[in-house]
């Protein structure tokens, strides 16, 4: 167990390279301070997804070094959690059993696990669905659920790969807001995974723009501060959008999807 | 069941090489090659061709499935089996057999008998109630047990009986799981052979038991020339054993991989087995006997026992001179010979002795088991050392014998061998000033 | 085959029909279902048909029946035997054996399996032992049995026990094979530690594959109980069986077969009901 | 343990040294990874160790190991056999009556498997057989095998066949209720028809749970083929066994356990290297 | 084989209802021309995914009919083919060999199978991953080869669920004008689930907006035609994505996430 509960760690990736058998899928350095909020973009197949299970202790790395608060990071732990982009629940557990395995692995009292995690199931809209398998559950649902599990586990280091992507906008939107309370209460240090240049702009205090793999990041967007709901429609912000986007490799003329 | 397509004959024989009282029609038939010989001449007339093969089997009951079964046309078992083979082929008409011959007998019953471990405290069957008993169900060993409770005033509900096949009993035996092992030929004496344990009973119970031979009627009715080649190969294979006995027990042994001692034991000159072929009214009496003890135990239901056996083939090969044969009761195997020792012939077949030097291929014989320890005290290593048990006769391993010191008795017979300590126990209370020592001492004393 | 459309709703609980919505739109579906009850005595009752017209005619075609007890015969067997109150005795102490045999396997074989397919270093150390030990037929261990135990239940036990630990080792390696490595992954990252993930992580997903493995071993579980008894001469149905052999008659060894199927039906049965229950979470059976 | 890290990078594939980047982060897995090859050896030693001892001081305690041959024995009667070339023909006699058994077994289990996984219908109707008949221990039906086969040689074929058939159709309905609905639902909406998704889905699908399945029952048909031989009489190495065991020779009895396992062993491997090949796909052992 | 290949077929769900276990999933009246663009869009766990398994034959359906071109669709065939929300690539095969087995399937003769995946691995952009297994690709790659396999098919009606949701907008923007210039040659059938208004209305004829659970059609916006790029910036277009982020729940003054 943690002994500063949910204080955002500083995360530290020193010259990292990660390889698989076919040569290097990330190269990066890249420090996060507690409390910050990091948005990894990217082409599909880049490597953020590796970038991330390496921080998480899941992936060896092949040179340099990920420390988590000072101390190297090379197996899982409390202090980093992770949303999947997989679909990662235990297919055995109801919806509820799986956020209250996150409350026993953090030493949560048995008889308080309930009602922590029927709370946190309806925070993420599951309000009826607490007792359902999760093959009985949408894929936006099972999302979701492993949301609920991932802040049931109320980690220092929030790793998140896509999240939010199966949601629909009302759903992602107050998912977003869920994330940001979350974040506002417990100053989370946040590795977030997204597609969506609008929730990288509305989440991030920094912006990675990751290259094709191996991943490298091309450039670093500083996101204007205090985030809140309609900073999207200022000049500044718009700004970053088109830099952003024209990072992605989009003709400026062409839509934004 | 005889099917000869293109002129091939099969002939599937079947015998047991461990039940070596059965070696004249199984392993020593073999060994020489003699069904091969016989077949070959009878291929010359019939012009058939013989496909003989052979089939080991540890126990009768397996051969008679395979009889059944049609696979099996010859085969040899002890007389129990072997009632329960003529009454259940019986049953289906082209798997009906005949008795044929015998391979070899004793009179009293003594090729089954009953062991107990060293460490066992029992020195009588009686001794016995309430203990656990290893034996196969439905063997002759079985019925031997019977009797022989029986005459010690038990009834088989006296004790525990275990149906074991003969190696489980022993292993059994051997680790203490059992108290006693009631076993047929050559399991109770390899025990005693290999110092596991000690003889209990001798097998003495007055009943006879012998191993026999059993051929499909129908398979012989169709080629009788296989079974008169099957009884010739079986008779000079007796006769062979007969003139070379020890050179017999050195081949089955080798086939085989029993001691060769232990085989010789049984079936060396005036060993416990009798070889001899023809069908005895008392070997046709034992199984009679035995039929009630069979229909309890739900092994048969009825066997006419006119109708099983059949001594025409037999009759056919020994021509005039089988019924002489039939009605001798002698062991045509004795020891003979002349004794150093003692400076006497031997003679009695009650006192006649053998010792089997280490490294020899003959035996010396000893008119008395008194000589023959003199014989031994004079040095030199020995394998076996072969005594009649003294108030039975069957034929015992010496060095493993109980012995009584009577310095009553004659002079060459003042040391006696049992087979059983409470055989020895009682010949020593009957003869006053006599003494039941073990074995080193008496050859100690000589 | 009509059941296409059922995977959906069909799931491995005792009450499918409880899915069947009330306006349903396919109504030919419930006279099918009745007659599936009935489908399980059909092959029995053919089997026993077979078996009589094969025996009574005394067939031999390739396959020999004209020595095999009919049914009639194996009845009256059977009506003898269940009069009989030895045979109970026989029967329980086949039932002891297995049970306790078996448990003994599945404890062992379970944590076996779970050690070397976790731990590279137990599946070297380990794995050749259990590789060159498990094709060792466990009746081949009947004499060692008899001259290591001190009783000739403990030995029987043991070589039920060693021939059933296999299947439930090799399923539970398997299992640990097929594992999708995102179940543990997420289980670490929320904190589990070996043990943590072992207890709620593996040994759950693994569950089908255990009973999977626990079914065959129960069927070699018999197997070896009933060889042991034969072989080795303790009471137990294998011990009746091979008696009956022994006397040739062949009425008593199809009933101490017939006894034996039974009784392993019924503790197969009894681990599917459990495997079921416990692996209800499965995506069903068929389609 | 140090395996922690390898599992993205570990496969089944032979030469997991290939994986290993040239700047490696963790040195120290190298030497670990040569000590790891001798891992296996130990065991084996330390069991030889013990057998020794246990065998030499004629230990009694709980188990009696006073009337063992030694490993000494053992050797001896090992060296002897190997310069009988009668020895090798049972061992032929036996490899030949397991592999036809097995693959009968193999071929009708895996087929039976996925006919009752795939259908109620054909579950409803051979289910209820098959559970009757899996638990009939294969060596009772020694004595029927003689009456209903021709020859001493197809009764053993059956028997060993009639065992190691369930643990693969067991197997292969196990891999039927696990296999992901996805993906025969991808297949079907691609316009596979039914014996297409069986053979390009379910098939490749279950051969993970099919392989665990004939690995279970290679140990089961080896039981199978020795004890036939054993009760049968019909050469082989399990006869031979049987027939040291009739002669009390117990270091001939271990040497023929020891036989029997180096066959099982191989046929094993053998079957365990086909899986990693076929299966390869799997996201590995360990973690 | 489709005698007719690759032409859109119609589509009618005539008073469907879906059921499940706790109770109605979806219930749903709606006509599909040949060869149109229909877009379902609404809440995580509204029953989209449940309609696409109606249609594709892989789900029963309790009341109601389910037709393609006028015949009873209760079984899968080659008519409708899906991509799937979940992982649905058969693990065993590479990316290449997945995509061949709807070639296999559709009755393309072996030796241009090759040819034609690795084509298709080209247009979805996964040159040089032709030989990876499932598991060596990243999320987003495997949902291209899904896509990739479902073209290959050539089926009359397209089920696409969330198909794009795991790429980043180049990737997506990519993907679309393949579907675009796919529809454009073939005229097929495409039901389309996202959470995306823009890709929405990119892509679809109609969009059906679906309330929450049981799924049934809020409202059916018909989307002005010809469908092109920058199309969103017009003001018509506006409006609608206004309209339909209206029924999604939007407050008017909420950010387009
Ligand atoms: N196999 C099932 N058994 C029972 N209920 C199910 C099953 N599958 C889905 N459901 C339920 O049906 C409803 C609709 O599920 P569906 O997957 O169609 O949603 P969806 O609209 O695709 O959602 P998402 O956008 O999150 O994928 C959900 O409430 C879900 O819990
Ligand atoms: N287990 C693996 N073995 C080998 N290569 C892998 C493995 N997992 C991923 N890769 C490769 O590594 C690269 C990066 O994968 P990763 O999953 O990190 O991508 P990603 O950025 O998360 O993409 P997406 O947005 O599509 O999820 C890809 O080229 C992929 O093919
Ligand atoms: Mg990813
Ligand atoms: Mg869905």
């Amino acid at each position: 167990m943690n002994t500063t509960i949910a204080t955002g760690a500083r995360v530290e990736l020193r010259d990292v390279r990660i390889d698989y058998d076919d040569g290097p899928a990330a190269e990066i350095d890249l420090v996060v301070e507690p409390g910050e909020v990091v948005i990894l973009l990217g082409p599909s197949g880049c490597g953020k997804s590796t970038i991330l299970r390496a921080l998480a202790g899941l992936q060896p790395i092949a040179a340099g070094a990920a420390r988590v608060d000072g101390d190297p990071h090379d197996h899982p732990d409390t202090k980093c959690a992770m949303v999947f982009q997989e679909d990662a629940l235990l297919p055995w557990r109801t919806a509820r059993r799986n956020v209250e395995f996150a409350l026993a692995m953090r030493g949560v009292l048995r008889k308080r696990r309930r009602a922590i995690a029927t709370g946190l199931l309806d925070q993420v809209g599951l309000t009826g669905f607490a007792e359902h398998l999760p093959r009985r559950l949408s894929g936006g649902m099972r999302q979701r659920v492993q949301l609920a599990r991932t802040l049931a586990a109320e980690p220092r280091v929030l790793l998140m790969d896509e999240p939010f992507g199966a949601l629909d906008a009302q759903t992602r939107l107050e998912m977003q807001q869920l994330l940001v309370s979350v974040w506002l209460r417990h100053r989370t240090t946040i590795l977030f995974v997204t597609h969506d240049v609008d929730e990288a702009l509305l989440l991030g205090d920094r912006v990675v723009v990751l290259t094709s793999r191996p991943a490298r990041a091309a450039r670093i967007v500083e996101v204007a501060r205090p985030r809140r709901p309609g900073a999207q429609l200022e000049p500044e912000f718009a700004g970053q959008r088109q830099e952003i986007l024209a990072l992605l490799g989009h003709s400026p003329d062409l839509p934004q999807s | 069941a005889a099917g000869a397509d293109d002129g091939v004959v099969p002939v599937a024989v079947g015998y047991q090489s461990k039940t070596i009282n059965t070696v004249t029609a199984g392993t020593l038939m073999k060994e020489l090659g003699l069904l091969e010989k016989y077949l070959d001449t009878a291929a010359e007339e019939t012009g058939e061709t013989y496909d003989l093969t052979w089939h080991d089997f540890a126990s009768g009951p397996p051969l008679t499935a395979e009889m059944i079964a049609g696979k099996v046309h010859i085969g040899s078992m002890g007389d129990f089996p072997l009632s329960v083979n003529g009454a259940k082929t019986a049953e289906f008409d082209d798997v009906k057999t005949s008795w044929v011959s015998v391979t070899g007998y004793n009179l009293t019953g003594s090729l089954n008998q009953i062991v107990v471990p060293n460490s066992s405290d029992a020195t009588t069957l009686a001794d016995l109630e309430g203990e656990v008993i290893s034996t196969s169900l439905g063997s002759t060993a079985h019925g031997n047990l019977v009797s022989a409770l029986d005459a010690a005033g038990l009834s088989p509900e006296d004790v525990e009986l275990l149906g074991q096949d003969p190696p489980v009993g022993v292993t059994a035996l051997e680790s203490d799981q059992v108290d006693a092992l009631a076993q047929f030929v050559p399991f109770p004496q390899r025990v005693v052979f290999s110092g596991g344990g000690r003889l209990l009973h001798d097998g003495n119970t007055g009943v006879p038991t012998f191993h026999g031979v059993v051929a499909s009627d129908a398979y012989t009715e169709e080629h009788p020339e296989v079974l008169q080649a099957f009884l010739a190969a079986q008779r000079e294979a007796m006769e062979f054993l007969h003139q070379h006995p020890l050179e017999a027990a050195m081949m089955v042994a080798e086939a085989t991989g029993l001691p060769p001692e232990v085989v010789y034991l049984y079936n060396g000159p005036n060993g416990a087995v009798t070889f001899d072929m023809t069908v005895k009214e008392e070997l046709v009496g034992a199984v009679e006997t035995g039929l009630p003890f069979l229909q309890e135990l739900g092994a048969l239901e009825q066997l006419d026992l006119d109708d099983f056996v059949n001594e025409e083939p037999l009759r056919e090969l020994y021509g005039a001179a089988y019924d002489e044969t039939k009605a001798s009761l002698t062991n045509p195997s004795a020891i003979t010979g002349h004794d150093e020792v003692c400076g006497i012939d031997v003679a009695d077949p009650a006192t006649a002795s053998e010792a089997w030097p280490a490294g020899e291929e003959t035996t010396q014989v000893a008119a008395t088991p008194t000589c023959l320890l003199r014989l031994v005290a004079q040095g030199g290593e020995y394998r076996a050392l072969y005594v009649p048990d003294a108030s039975s006769g069957t034929r015992i391993f010496g060095e493993h014998a109980t012995w009584v010191s009577d310095p009553s008795a004659g002079e060459n017979a003042t040391l006696l061998p049992f087979g059983t300590v409470a055989d020895a126990d009682a010949y020593a209370t009957e003869h006053a000033g006599s003494q039941v020592i073990d074995y080193q001492t008496a050859l100690d004393s000589v | 085959m009509t059941t296409t459309k059922e995977r959906p709703t069909a799931d491995l609980l005792p009450a499918p029909e409880a899915t069947e919505a009330p306006t349903t739109a396919s109504p030919r579906r419930s006279p099918r279902r009745a007659a599936r009850r009935l489908l399980p005595a059909v092959p029995i009752l053919a089997a026993l048909a077979a078996w009589q017209l094969l025996t009574q005619y005394d067939v031999v075609a390739w396959l020999r029946f004209d020595k095999m007890p009919g049914p009639a015969e194996v009845g009256t067997s059977i009506r003898l035997q269940l009069e009989a109150p030895v045979f109970y005795q026989h029967v329980l102490s086949s039932l002891r054996r297995i049970l306790t045999g078996f448990a003994i396997a599945g404890v062992t074989g379970v944590l076996t399996g779970i050690a070397i397919g976790r731990s590279k270093t137990t599946a070297a150390l380990v794995r050749p032992l259990i590789e060159v030990a498990r094709p060792v037929p466990a009746i081949a261990l009947v004499p060692i049995a008899i001259l290591l135990f001190p009783t000739g239940e403990q030995g029987i036990v043991f070589i039920t026990a060693f021939a059933a630990f296999f299947p439930i080792t090799v399923a539970t390696i398997h299992a640990m094979k097929t594992l999708p490595p995102v179940w543990t992954d997420a289980a670490r990252t929320l904190g589990a530690n070996r043990w943590q993930v072992l207890v709620h992580v593996v040994f759950p997903g693994a569950m089908p594959s255990i009973f999977s493995g626990l079914s065959v071993s129960m069927g070699v579980a018999w197997i070896c109980v009933i060889s042991a008894e034969m072989i080795s001469g303790q009471f137990g149905v294998g011990y009746w069986t091979w008696m009956s052999y022994s006397l040739l008659d062949y009425a008593g060894v199809v009933t101490g077969m017939l006894t034996i199927g039974l009784l392993g039906f019924t503790t197969s049965w009894a681990i599917e009901r459990i495997g079921r229950r416990v692996n209800r979470w499965l995506p069903g059976e068929g389609w």
